[in-house]
């Protein structure tokens, strides 16, 4: 019987290492793949207070399923950008590109 | 000790494990395959719930199509880290303020979350889960975002599309 | 409802300045022509209001459609005797301004088409009676006008450009505030200038927003030390926006010092009248005192604006209807002057490349007459008597000799001052010797003529008959000035 | 006929607008047209002169402008004393034209020439005709400007175009006080009209500090027009115009309007505090003085006129002081016509020698018969040597300074006279006799001999219209209404000081200068030292009050960029480098963005988990 505080923590950690990975990574697909474990972090959450509280709608896990859904959009149209950009500047190092200014 | 627990204690060991390989290491070839073996443990987290449908979703999306999408994404761009890992940086140099934020990020959520009483439900975690009914929800009462998420994923498709597409 | 004739007097440069945009830029003479019929339509129909305005009606062809009940605005336009010299000074200018624009060769569509806009906005802001109509006036003066010295003006456009807008806009959004102060706190919902004035808003909202007002107006007036964004503005500025300038835009700043300030809130101008007086005197002055010393024509006209100005913030601020006559007086008569000093200095510069006092001199041997023009427009600035700069003046002192002495009596050392600079002037500019490489300068040609000689003509027609002009102002200003009396 | 007296200054108006229109077609004919109009004036000025010969007046008004309660009017005022003003004014103004004709003969802009002497004619013609102050303020302010404009009207030069700057602003500086005299007279009577005020100040309601003000006030402006000291420094400049013009304007007509101004509100002197007048004896008997004897230093024979005239107006703001409001008039009449004929006399010398140096000149009697022989007659008669005209006149100002019992302005004024018949027969003398120094010299034409022939005239005999053994005819003509005259009784006393002030000057001079028994230069010498006042302090301090002027408006020109933009462009510049500060964060590196993002919700989670979950 695991307490649900153990995968609140447990998702909680997981999520903190990605955001390390999107801060601090240069590699723009490595930034990508951080992302997906803060995706899989939350998650993670979802199904677990699904499991624990809600058992019976299973509200998490339907969650969980759209969550799933638009982050394989997101990696898509994500991956798509980076080649893109890959296309026009010849790297994928996110602290190249500073096209976000004013 | 329960087996459920051992279980988790191992599986939340690897997942960990896993994550901060994908962040820390300068292979990004090294960093998917531990994405690979990250996304199937969360798949065995999910297991654990009794959420089996969802492990095989989650199997099958992330450590399948999302890996393999990641993988053709490293063919098609060069990146400037080495297999061997040597030479140019594969961190910014924010390295040490991302640290601390994360660090901090992480002792406000434990801070803010562990104290909480959740209303934790009398049946779980031990309710089987039922694609039967999962489905039956879906497309009941999600009827409309499912239908939306769908959309989203045309639109996402098209324009994935266009703009990985070459310009003549 | 009769045809609304004000709304046609705003809103036709409007027509006029879309039409332009379906030329094609190379039609420029077309382009021309149309700007000036489109500025001339209005001139036409303020004579129009002219002859139809009874002296003692009030407030006349007034359209009013409501425009928003629960706000209580609504598109509401009058005329009364302080707005009409306005108006009439406005289109007049406008039809002077195209004239003088006439030489413009680059972008000439835009041009055309931002200075009928002007033109609207200017219109508007004379025969607006609802504070957010007249807001909205008041803010269309200025883009265009940005866009106007900031493109076609002289080294420093930019940055005077940028100056004045911002410094007018900062001027215009404490006004705005005032205007919501008033609308919040007035006790009556609703924007109309008229039935604010005349209902009277409690004494200590009064204090408060006569600030509000004042700054907003003492920007554009401008009375020092709000000044600095004027000879800036002048000096970039092309002629013509000069003349509009000058003419008319300083003039919106005391119009609203009048229209507002004495009636809205004429307690708290009773009481802060010696710092509005103290103000004015000084720039009476300091604009004069500084004219003195000014190298570039342009400045200096700019400075004697200043100047010239100050007298009609003392005549506001004395309080008297003899006063507020002078001050309405004196804001038709130095728009109708300083519109002639900047067409002349325009007209020598586009001959002699130079604004320089010191490189001109002579200019009475090649071009007696724009230089003769020029000596005219000079006494009548100083106010010579039998010219419209004396009248004014003299009204203002005396009005301000009866409520306020010293003032009157500090200022009236400007106009010695004043002889002095513009004496000076001529001195250096038209007598003297001609330098050689002026030898081949030609007189005015007949293009020019026409824009001076309506100025000409006005600043004597009021300078000896001022009741041509008095007549509609007078009993506007009883009804207006509730202070002294 | 009174009623039409606009019409004599409506036609040099007329006048002026032709010949302005015409400018350059006219030409030489400009001055058939202003002559025209001003002599139509002068047969009009004497039918209305006959008109007011009883003592009747007139007036008629129309209104000009009105403002609230103030109604502004225009209209005429004719009485003895306007309409003999109309009459030197037309007569004089006539003269100097036709003489204008020869003296301004080849000048290249003659027709402008004529036109701004109808346009001062006009000017002046209104303000002697005016029915209140405001118009008389006007017109003043007009007839300055024709000063101004005719002064610099070789404006090519430099010396001409300052003295006609000059001249206009000290004028205007005394104007101003003539202006707050105006705004305090209708603040306390919201009336500018003669009659009016008049009425008013006989009531007694104003106070006699308000009428001391407005006497002072009024005489500020009197003094600026009639270069009274110490602004009687324009005047000698001005002599930088054409010398018709100096006959015209500076001798004859405009600077008189001063004293006309001081006689026109004479009650209001007489209302208020005697300090008021004696305020005008005194510096009139000064300016008297202090003129004669710079005079006497003079090499210049139009400025040696020109600081003649600033003595003899500061005698009749004198006379004007001592309470003799007729005697001042008369004087002004007299001195129109005499001191007219003794410019133009100076102007032909000029013409003909070719010269402004008396010094250069000499012996041209024999050359310029006419011009010299009508010149002395001017001479004899400014001196004040009877019967001529200037012995009257002078008289009556002595008598009423005597009957006054001032007698320290009685005795500044016979030295004065004195001092006048010397400086004028010292210019005689040199100019006239003793050797021929110029053997080129002639007689100017016949167009300007006859205006002189005319002059002298009246130069000579006017005097005898207010001659007392005469029955003060003149006197009795102009006085004030309601003021009883006392038929004065031939003072023979007075006659007999100033007749021999006058031979002691003439033969003081005689002897100096006719002879050349002693060296003239060693008095001349002596007394030149008196003019310190005039170079070297009045003029000194109204350039060093300009230098100062200019630097200080130097200084706040330098203030306005500096500082009141310098806070301006400051405000601007303070939140510019904010901005660019701040703008930096914006570098664009998406990773900075998602840390500030990251750590932006730590602390919005944790403030919202105190506030609201706590």
């Amino acid at each position: 019987m695991v307490p649900l505080q153990y995968y609140i923590i447990m998702s909680a950690i997981l999520f903190t290492i990605g955001i390390y990975g999107v801060l601090a990574r240069r590699n723009a697909i490595l930034v990508l793949l951080s992302v997906e474990i803060m995706f899989n972090a939350v998650n993670i959450n979802f199904m677990a207070f699904s499991a624990y509280i809600t058992p019976a709608t299973m509200v998490g896990q339907i969650y969980t399923i759209f969550a799933v859904a638009s982050g394989a959009a997101e990696i898509g149209i994500g991956l798509a950008i980076i080649l893109l950009i890959y296309r026009g500047r010849e790297t994928v190092n996110v602290d190249e590109v500073n096209m976000l200014k004013w | 000790m329960s087996g459920q627990l051992l279980a988790f204690w191992a599986l939340s060991f690897v997942i960990l494990s896993g994550a901060l390989y994908i962040v820390m290491t300068k292979n990004i070839m090294h960093a998917v395959f531990m994405h690979l073996l990250t996304m199937s443990m969360i798949a065995a987290v999910y297991g654990l719930l009794h959420a089996d449908f969802m492990a095989a979703m989650q199997v099958l999306i992330y450590a399948g199509a999302v890996t393999a999408m990641v993988v053709f994404a490293l063919m098609l761009t060069k990146s400037q880290s080495r297999p061997d890992g040597a030479g140019i940086a594969v961190d910014n140099q924010q390295r040490g303020a991302s640290f601390l934020t994360a660090a901090g990020f992480l002792a406000v959520v434990i801070y803010v979350l562990v104290p909480q009483k959740w209303a934790v439900h009398e049946a779980a975690p031990v309710v089987k889960s039922d694609v039967a009914a999962m489905g039956a929800i879906i497309f009941k009462s999600y009827i409309l975002p499912f239908e939306v998420i769908s959309v989203i994923l045309l639109a996402a498709l098209i324009g994935v599309i266009v703009l990985a597409r070459k310009e003549d | 409802m009769s045809f609304p004739i004000l709304t046609a007097i705003v809103f036709f440069p409007l027509i006029g300045a879309l039409v332009t945009l379906f030329y094609k830029p190379e039609q420029v003479r077309l382009i021309k022509w149309t700007a000036l019929l489109a500025s001339i339509v209005p001139l036409a129909l303020s004579i129009i209001v002219i002859v139809g305005f009874h002296p003692g009606g009030g407030v006349q062809f007034a359209e009013r459609v409501l425009w928003s009940k629960t706000i209580g605005a609504s598109y509401y336009l009058g005329i009364d005797g302080l707005s009409l010299p306005m108006v009439f000074l406005s289109a007049l200018l406008s039809v002077i301004a195209v004239i003088a624009s006439w030489n413009i060769s680059v972008k000439t569509k835009g041009y055309f088409a931002l200075l009928l806009l002007l033109e609207v906005g200017m219109l508007g802001v004379f025969v607006a009676l609802d504070y957010i109509l007249f807001y909205i006036f008041w803010e269309l003066v200025l883009l265009p006008m940005y866009f106007l010295i900031g493109i076609w003006g002289g080294k420093r456009r930019e940055y005077a450009a940028l100056k004045f807008f911002l410094y007018t806009l900062a001027g215009s959004v404490i006004m705005l505030l005032a205007i919501l102060a008033v609308y919040f706190n007035g006790g009556a919902k609703t924007f109309d200038i008229l039935a604010l004035a005349a209902k009277g808003i409690p004494l200590g909202l009064q204090h408060i927003v006569f600030w509000g007002f004042f700054l907003g107006f003492a920007v554009k007036v401008p009375i020092f030390p709000f000044h600095t964004w004027l000879p800036d503005a002048h000096v970039e500025a092309p002629t013509a926006i000069s003349v509009l300038l000058a003419g008319v835009l300083l003039k919106m700043g005391t119009y609203g010092f009048i229209r507002v300030i004495l009636t809205t809130t004429p307690d708290a101008l009773k009481e802060y009248a010696w710092i509005m007086a103290t103000l004015a005197v000084i720039s009476i002055i300091y604009g004069a005192l500084n004219a003195m010393i000014q190298k570039d024509l342009k400045r200096m006209i700019a400075y004697s604006s200043i100047s010239h100005m100050g007298y009609v913030v003392l005549g506001i601020a004395s309080g008297t209807v003899i006063g507020t006559n002078g001050a309405i007086m004196q804001m038709f008569s130095h728009g109708l002057i300083t519109a002639l000093l900047f067409l002349l200095v325009g007209f020598i510069y586009e001959r002699t490349h130079t604004r320089n006092i010191s490189e001109l001199g002579g200019l009475l041997n090649k071009t007696p007459v724009l230089a003769g023009i020029l000596c005219f427009a000079s006494f009548a600035s100083l106010g010579l008597p039998g010219l419209s700069g004396f009248i004014a003046e003299f009204l203002v002192l005396v009005g301000a000799y009866s409520s306020l002495p010293w003032f009157a009596v500090i200022a009236s050392g400007g106009v010695v001052i004043t002889a002095g600079y513009l004496l000076w002037m001529l001195q250096r500019v038209v007598m003297g010797a001609l330098p050689d490489k002026y030898a081949d300068l030609l007189d005015a040609t007949p293009r020019e003529m026409l824009a001076l000689v309506p100025l000409v003509v006005l600043v004597l027609v009021v300078g000896l008959y001022p009741e041509s002009v008095l007549g509609f102002i007078n009993h506007s200003v009883v009804a207006l000035v509730k202070v002294v009396g | 006929m009174a009623q039409y007296a606009w019409v004599i200054a409506v036609m040099p108006v007329l006048a002026f607008l032709i010949i302005l229109f015409t400018l350059r077609r006219i030409k030489e004919k400009a001055a058939y047209v202003a002559i025209a109009a001003t002599g139509a004036g002068l047969l009009l000025s004497l039918g209305v002169l006959a008109t007011v010969w009883g003592g009747r007046i007139f007036t008629y008004q129309t209104t000009w402008l009105t403002a609230g309660k103030l109604t502004l009017k225009i209209g005429m005022y004719i009485d003895p004393l306007a309409a003999v003003m109309l009459v030197v004014v037309t007569t004089v103004s006539l003269l100097v034209q036709i003489y204008s004709i020869g003296y301004m003969k080849g000048e290249k802009r003659l027709s402008w020439y004529y036109a701004a002497v109808s346009l001062f004619t006009a000017s002046m013609l209104s303000l002697v005709i005016a029915n209140n102050f405001l118009q008389l303020y006007i017109s003043w302010e007009l007839v300055g400007l024709c000063s101004y404009l005719l002064i610099g009207f070789w404006y090519e030069k430099k010396s001409a175009s300052s003295a006609a700057m000059k001249a206009f602003i000290i004028t205007r500086i005394g104007d101003v006080g003539f202006f707050l005299g105006l705004a305090l007279l209708f603040v306390n009577t919201h009336t500018f009209d003669f009659s009016a005020v008049r009425q008013i100040v006989a009531a007694g309601s104003l106070g006699a500090g308000t009428l001391t003000a407005i006497a002072l006030l009024f005489f500020a402006g009197a003094a600026g027009k009639s270069a009274q000291f110490p602004l009687h420094v324009w005047l000698p400049d001005a002599m930088e115009g054409p010398t018709p013009v100096s006959a015209l304007i500076h001798a004859a007509t405009m600077v008189a309007a001063g004293v006309y101004l001081v006689a026109r509100s004479f009650f209001i002197f007489e209302a208020a505090h005697p300090a008021a007048l004696q305020v005008v004896a005194g510096i009139g008997a000064f300016t008297a003085i202090l003129a004669a004897v710079i005079a006497v230093t003079m090499t210049d024979i139009k400025k040696v006129l020109a600081y003649s005239t600033i003595s003899q107006l500061g005698f009749m703001m004198a006379a004007l002081g001592v309470g003799g409001y007729t005697a001042a008039i008369f004087h002004l009449t007299t001195h129109a016509f005499f001191k007219a004929l003794l410019f133009l006399g100076a102007g032909s010398v000029i013409h003909g020698a070719g010269t402004q140096n008396i010094y250069e000149m000499g012996g041209l009697l024999k050359k310029m018969k006419v011009t010299g022989w009508t010149f002395l007659i001017a001479t004899l008669s400014i001196a004040g040597i009877v019967p001529l005209s200037g012995f009257w006149s002078k008289d009556e100002i002595l008598t009423e300074a005597a009957k006054s019992g001032n007698y320290i302005i009685l005795g500044v004024l016979l030295v004065t006279a004195f001092l006048t018949a010397f400086y004028m027969f010292r210019l005689y003398f040199v100019v006239f006799t003793g050797p021929v120094r110029d053997e080129h010299a002639h007689e100017s034409p016949a167009v300007m001999t006859y205006p002189l022939l005319i002059l002298a005239v009246p130069a000579a005999l006017l005097g005898l219209a207010g001659s007392p053994l005469l029955g003060n005819w003149f006197t009795k003509f102009i006085a004030l209404p309601g003021a009883e005259h006392i038929a004065a009784a031939p003072d023979y006393l007075m006659m007999g000081l100033s007749t021999a002030a006058a031979l002691a000057g003439i033969g003081f001079s005689y002897v100096l200068y006719g002879r050349r028994a002693v060296t003239a230069w060693s008095v001349v010498n002596s007394l030149s030292s008196f003019s310190w006042l005039n170079t070297t302090f009045v003029d000194k301090t109204i350039r060093d009050g300009l230098r100062v002027t200019l630097g200080i408006s130097n200084g706040l020109a330098r203030f306005d960029t500096r500082f009141v933009d310098g806070i301006v462009n400051g405000v601007g510049g303070v939140i510019g480098t904010f901005s660019r500060y701040f703008s930096r964060a914006n570098s664009g590196f998406i990773q900075r963005y998602a840390m500030r993002f990251v750590i932006a919700f730590m602390l919005l989670a944790v403030a919202v988990y105190f506030v609201l979950v706590r």
